[in-house]
C-alpha cells in the first residue's frame, strides 16, 4: 500500500471540509471513532428501552459507602457536607450533580441536614435546582432551606479557607467531595478529618487523587466518578451509556494492542493508517 | 413545554457548538464564536450576582437573628461592601491603582499562606495514612518513598542509584498508568457530557 | 466616580503592607493550632473581599464592555439578547416563575456540554493510543536491547492493566482477580509517585512564606 | 520503647508533626549544611545557552509568575540577571500576569543593586497589558508599538538606550520564560517560535510545571530548563553565588527526610503494635480454650 499517495488523495478530498490537526493528522480517525462510539450508544440505549437484562456493573466500594455515611450523620444528628468541586459546568461537575441528586434524596428521606457548596456561581442555580428537586420528589418541598446551598467566592483559596471553616464549625459527620479539585483537595480532606467525618472523595484530576487516597475513608479512582451516575441510579438508559463507554475504551485498547503487535514485528501500518488525514 | 423547551435549547446549543469543531466551515465558526460563545460569557456573568446575593442573604440573616458567629458575618459584609463600593466608584474600576493596592495588600498573603498550609497537611497525611496495612497501601508508600528520596540530594547521598530508580518509576509506571487513566477519564467525561446534552440527565432543571 | 491620591497606594505598598501581610499570614497559620476567632475573622475577610472583587471584575470586563463598548459605541445591539437571557436567572428565587430561570441554565449546560464533545476532546484519546504503540522487542544497531525491551514491556503492561481495571460492565474482566488486584497495585504505584513529586513544591510554598515572615517582615534572615 | 509508648506515638497530636516539619524546614535557613548539589543536564544546557549568546544581545525575561512562586523564582531571577549582565547583554522584562512585572523588579532588586545596573540602560520593564495574542502578534513587526511606547512606569520606551536596535521580535537573542501555569511557555512557542521569530527559548519552571516543560525540552522547543528549587540551587552553584535556593535545598532535604522518617517510624510502630495485639489475642484464645 502506498501511504503517501493515499494521504494526498484523502487530503484533497477532505481538506476543504473536515477538521484535523496539522501535526497529528488524526481528523479522520477521530471521526471514525466518534461514529463508532455514537452507534454503540444508540444500540445500547435502544436495547435498554426493551426488557432484556442489561449487563451487571462491577462493584464500586466508594459509592456503596455513601449510604453508610448519610446513616451515620442521621445517627449523630450532624450535617452532611457536599462539595461540588472546583470547576464550572464541566463533565466532572455534571457527574457530581448526578451523585448530589442521589445523596439529596437520601438526605430528605432520613431528615438529615446537608450543606452543599460550590465554587462557581454558574453552578449555584443548577445545584439549588437539583437539591430542590430531591425535596419535591421526597415529598417534603417545604423542607428545602435555601441557605444550605452555598456560594462563597470563586477565589481558589478563599473558597478553600471558607470550606475549612464551615467543615470544622458545623462539625460535619460526612464530607462528600466529588468533582474536579486542584491543590486544595488536601485542605478539604484534612478539615474533614479534623471534624471526624466519614470522607468519600472522587476527582477526575489524577494529580489530586493521591491526596484523597490517604486522607479519606473511601476514594473513587479515576473514572469511577463518571460511572457513579449509572451505578447509583440503576437507571437502564444510563447503564446503557456506561456500556457504550466501555466499548469505546475497548476500541482504543484493541487499536493499541494491534499497534503494539505490529510495531514489535517492525511494521508501522497501524500508526500510518491512523494518521492518514 | 416548561420542561421540553429548555431541554431542546440545551440540545440545539450543544450540538451546534459541537458540530462546529468537526467541520471546516468559516461562517458556522464565526457564528459560534461571535454569538454562541459570547452569549455564554455574557449571560453567565449575571450568575456572579446571584451567587453573591446568596452569600449576602446567608450572612445578613445570620446577623439579624444573632445566630452563632454573627460578628464574623458583620466583618464579611463590611469587607464586601467596601470592596464593592471602591470597585464600582473608583475611576477605572478593578484597574484603579488604589483598588489594586488595597486588594494586593490582602489577597496574595491570605492566598499563598492558605496554599502553604499544605506543606504541613502533606506531612501529617503521610504519617497518618502511609501504613503497610495492605498490598495496595504498601505499593503507594513504596513509590512515594522512592520518589521523595530521588528528588532531593540526600537520597543520592544515601543510595547513589536512587534518582535513576525514581526516574524509572516516573517514566515507566507513572506515565503509562496515568495515561491509561486519562483515556478512561476522557471517555467517562464524554459519556457524562453526552447524557446531559441529550437530556438523559436533567437534574439541573428547576423544580416547579 | 472618584479617585484617590497615589500616595495612598504607596502607603499600602510600604512597611504597613508588610505588617498587614504578616498579621494575615500568622492568622491563617493559626488554623494549624486549632480553629480560632482570629482565623475565623480572616476567613470571612478573605471570602468577602475576593467575592466582591470577582463581582467587580466580571461586571466591568463583561457586562460593562458589552453595554458601553459593544452596544453603545459599536452599535452591536444584538448583545441585548445574552444580557436579557442572563437576567432571567434572577427568577430563580420566585416559586411561581422559577421555570423561567431554566432557560439560562439550559443554555449554559448545553454550551458547556457541546464544548465537552468537540473533536479536541476525542483527539487526545487517539494520540495516547498512537504514542503508546511501543515495540516490545527493541534492537539497537542490530543487537537486542534488553533494557529498552524491558522498559517498553513494563510500560505497555501497566498501561493495559490500568485500562482493563476500569472496565465496569464486562463480567469477564470483573471475574479476573489478577486484573483487579494487579490493576489496583499499578494505579497505587502511580499515585504514590505523584504524591512523592508534589512534596517538593509544597515545601517551596512554605519556604516562600517563611522567607516573607523572617526576611521581609522581621529581617532576621542571614543575607 | 514499650508497646504503649508506640501506641501513643502513632496516635500523636498532629500539631507535633506540624512543629517538627516547621523546624525541619526553617532551621536550614539559618545554618546551611551544604548538602551536595549536582548540576543536571537541562540546567547545564540552560547555562550554556546564555554563555554562547553573541555579545550585546537582547534577552527578554518573561516573568509569568504569581507571588506564591517567590522561593523558586527569586533565586533564579537573581542569578539570571547577574549572569546576563555579566555577559554584556540587555534585559527586557515583560509579563502577561497581572503581578508579574512588579514581582520581577522586586525580586531581582538585590541583583540590580549589587551589579550597579541602571534602569533604562541595562534593563527595562515594559509592564502588564491585557490582550496577549494581539501584543505578541504586534511585537513581531514592532515591539515598541505593541507596547504603545510606554514602560511599566509610563515612561517613553523608544528613547531608552536599552532598546537600541530592538525593533521587532526577531531582534531578540533569547527569551527566558518563567512559568507557573498559563499563560506560559506554550504561548511564547506558538506566537514567536513556531512562526520563526525567536528560536532561542529557555524556561525557568516552577516545580509543578516541570513535567510539561520537560516534554518540550526533549522535543527541542526549549534549549534548557531551570526547574524548581533544585534548578535554582544548581544555577547558584554554577554561578558560584550560593543564596536562598542553596539553603532552600537543605530545607527541602530535611523536609523530605522528616516526612520519610515519620513514615518509617509510623510503620515500625504499626508492626510492633500489631504483633503485640496478635500475641495478646493468641494468649487470650489459649486461656479460653
Amino acid at each position: 500500500m502506498d501511504i503517501a499517495s493515499l494521504r494526498e488523495g484523502l487530503a484533497s478530498a477532505l481538506g476543504g471540509w473536515l477538521a484535523t490537526d496539522a501535526n497529528n493528522r488524526l481528523g479522520l480517525t477521530t471521526v471514525v471513532f466518534v461514529i463508532y462510539y455514537a452507534s454503540c450508544n444508540a444500540y445500547w440505549i435502544f436495547k435498554a428501552r426493551g426488557n432484556s437484562p442489561l449487563r451487571k456493573l462491577r462493584r464500586i466500594a466508594g459509592l456503596d459507602a455513601i449510604d453508610e455515611a448519610i446513616g451515620r450523620c442521621t445517627e449523630m444528628g450532624r450535617p452532611v457536607l457536599y462539595n461540588l468541586g472546583m470547576d464550572g459546568l464541566s463533565s466532572s461537575t455534571f457527574a457530581s450533580l448526578a451523585i448530589l441528586s442521589y445523596v439529596a434524596i437520601r438526605v430528605v428521606r432520613y431528615d438529615t441536614r446537608m450543606i452543599t457548596v460550590t465554587r462557581y456561581a454558574s453552578v449555584l442555580p443548577v445545584a439549588e435546582n437539583t437539591v430542590r428537586q430531591s425535596y419535591v420528589e421526597g415529598g417534603k418541598p417545604d423542607g428545602f432551606r435555601i441557605e444550605d446551598v452555598r456560594f462563597l467566592t470563586s477565589d481558589q483559596f478563599g473558597f478553600a479557607s471558607g470550606i475549612l471553616g464551615i467543615t470544622v464549625r458545623e462539625s460535619v459527620a460526612a464530607n462528600l467531595m466529588f468533582g474536579y479539585y486542584y491543590a486544595e483537595s488536601l485542605i478539604f480532606a484534612e478539615a474533614g478529618f479534623e471534624s471526624g467525618a466519614i470522607q468519600i472523595a472522587g476527582t477526575n484530576n489524577n494529580s489530586q487523587t493521591p491526596f484523597f487516597i490517604p486522607a479519606c475513608d473511601y476514594c473513587l479512582l479515576g473514572e469511577e466518578l463518571f460511572a457513579a451516575s449509572a451505578y447509583l441510579s440503576k437507571d437502564r438508559i444510563r447503564t446503557a451509556t456506561l456500556v457504550a463507554q466501555d466499548l469505546g475504551k475497548l476500541f482504543i485498547a484493541v487499536l493499541m494492542g494491534l499497534g503494539v503487535i505490529f510495531t514489535t514485528f517492525g511494521s508501522n501500518v497501524i500508526q500510518n493508517l491512523m494518521t492518514l488525514f | 413545554m416548561r420542561r421540553t423547551l429548555p431541554v431542546a435549547l440545551t440540545f440545539i446549543v450543544g450540538v451546534t457548538a459541537m458540530i462546529n469543531t468537526y467541520f471546516v466551515n468559516p461562517s458556522l465558526a464565526a457564528f459560534c464564536t461571535r454569538y454562541l460563545a459570547r452569549t455564554s460569557t455574557v449571560s453567565s456573568a449575571w450568575a456572579v450576582g446571584l451567587g453573591t446575593l446568596n452569600l449576602m442573604r446567608i450572612h445578613i440573616r445570620r446577623i439579624n437573628r444573632r445566630q452563632d458567629n454573627w460578628q464574623y458575618s458583620v466583618s464579611l459584609v463590611v469587607t464586601y461592601v467596601i470592596f464593592l463600593f471602591l470597585g464600582v466608584f473608583l475611576v477605572g474600576h478593578q484597574n484603579n491603582h488604589f483598588f489594586q493596592a488595597f486588594f494586593n495588600s490582602i489577597q496574595p498573603h491570605l492566598s499563598s499562606t492558605m496554599f502553604s498550609v499544605l506543606c504541613f497537611y502533606i506531612a501529617s497525611a503521610a504519617f497518618r495514612a502511609f501504613r503497610m496495612r495492605s498490598m495496595e497501601a504498601t505499593m503507594m508508600l513504596l513509590s512515594a518513598f522512592i520518589i521523595m528520596l530521588g528528588n532531593v540530594p540526600i537520597g543520592a547521598a544515601i543510595f547513589p542509584p536512587m534518582p535513576q530508580i525514581s526516574d524509572w518509576i516516573m517514566n515507566q509506571i507513572n506515565t503509562s498508568s496515568l495515561r491509561a487513566m486519562s483515556i478512561g477519564l476522557s471517555m467517562g467525561g464524554i459519556a457524562q457530557t453526552m447524557r446531559n446534552l441529550v437530556g438523559i440527565e436533567r437534574g439541573h432543571l428547576a423544580a416547579e | 466616580m472618584f479617585d484617590v491620591p497615589t500616595t495612598w497606594s504607596a502607603f499600602l505598598r510600604g512597611d504597613i503592607g508588610n505588617w498587614i501581610g504578616a498579621f494575615l499570614t500568622l492568622a491563617i497559620f493559626s488554623i494549624l493550632w486549632k480553629e480560632n476567632p482570629i482565623y475565623r475573622w480572616c476567613e470571612h475577610i478573605f471570602v468577602g473581599s475576593t467575592s466582591a472583587y470577582s463581582v467587580v471584575t466580571t461586571f466591568s470586563s463583561t457586562i460593562k464592555t458589552g453595554v458601553q463598548t459593544n452596544m453603545i459605541q459599536n452599535g452591536d445591539w444584538w448583545e441585548i439578547i445574552p444580557i436579557c437571557l442572563g437576567l432571567l436567572i434572577y427568577f430563580q428565587p420566585f416559586p411561581g416563575y422559577r421555570w423561567i430561570s431554566r432557560f439560562p441554565t439550559a443554555y449554559w449546560v448545553g454550551y458547556n456540554a457541546g464544548m465537552g464533545l468537540t473533536i479536541r476532546t476525542f483527539m487526545p484519546l487517539l494520540t495516547y493510543a498512537r504514542t503508546s504503540m511501543l515495540p516490545l522487542i527493541v534492537t539497537t544497531n542490530g543487537a537486542f536491547d534488553l533494557m529498552a525491551s524491558f522498559n517498553n514491556t513494563v510500560f505497555v503492561g501497566s498501561l493495559f492493566l490500568t485500562l482493563l481495571y476500569f472496565f465496569f460492565s464486562f463480567d469477564f474482566i470483573a471475574r479476573q482477580q489478577w486484573i483487579l488486584s494487579g490493576g489496583r497495585w499499578i494505579v497505587m504505584l502511580a499515585f504514590g509517585a505523584s504524591f512523592g513529586t508534589t512534596v517538593m513544591s509544597r515545601i517551596s510554598l512554605f519556604l516562600g512564606r517563611a522567607e516573607f515572615l523572617l526576611g521581609d517582615w522581621l529581617g532576621i534572615l542571614p543575607k | 520503647m514499650s508497646v504503649d509508648r508506640w501506641r501513643k506515638f502513632i496516635h500523636m497530636d498532629k500539631r507535633i508533626i506540624y512543629l517538627i516539619m516547621c523546624i525541619g524546614v526553617v532551621a536550614p535557613m539559618f545554618m546551611t549544611f551544604g548538602l551536595p548539589i549536582t548540576v543536571e543536564r537541562p540546567m547545564q544546557d540552560f547555562f550554556n545557552v546564555i554563555e554562547n549568546l553573541p555579545p550585546d544581545s537582547i534577552v527578554v525575561v518573561a516573568h509569568e509568575a504569581s507571588p506564591s512562586q517567590i522561593s523558586e523564582f527569586k533565586p533564579m531571577l537573581i542569578c539570571l540577571m547577574t549572569h546576563i549582565y555579566q555577559k554584556g547583554h540587555r534585559i527586557v522584562i515583560q509579563s502577561f500576569w497581572a503581578q508579574g512585572n512588579a514581582l520581577a523588579l522586586e525580586w531581582s532588586k538585590s541583583a540590580f543593586e549589587a551589579n550597579g545596573m541602571i534602569y533604562g540602560t541595562d534593563y527595562v520593564c515594559v509592564g502588564y497589558r491585557t490582550g496577549l495574542t494581539a501584543i505578541m502578534d504586534g511585537a513581531r513587526t514592532n515591539y515598541i508599538n505593541a507596547y504603545s511606547d510606554r514602560d511599566h512606569y509610563g515612561n517613553t520606551l523608544s528613547t531608552m538606550p536599552v532598546m537600541r536596535g530592538f525593533e521587532k521580535a526577531s531582534d531578540i537573542g533569547l527569551v527566558v520564560i518563567f512559568t507557573g501555569g498559563s499563560p506560559g511557555v506554550g504561548e511564547y512557542i506558538s506566537n514567536w517560535q513556531s512562526r520563526g521569530d525567536v528560536m532561542n527559548m529557555i524556561a525557568c519552571a516552577a516545580a509543578v510545571q516541570i513535567p510539561p516543560e520537560m516534554v518540550r525540552y526533549q522535543a527541542g522547543m526549549l534549549q534548557g530548563i531551570c526547574g524548581g528549587m533544585s534548578g535554582a540551587a544548581q544555577y547558584e552553584k554554577i554561578m558560584g553565588m550560593p543564596g536562598s535556593a542553596t539553603s532552600g535545598m537543605d530545607s527541602q532535604g530535611i523536609g523530605h527526610l522528616t516526612i520519610i522518617l515519620l513514615v518509617i517510624l509510623g510503620n515500625i510502630g504499626y508492626f510492633i503494635i500489631r504483633n503485640a495485639e496478635a500475641k495478646e489475642r493468641a494468649s487470650r484464645d489459649a486461656a479460653v480454650s
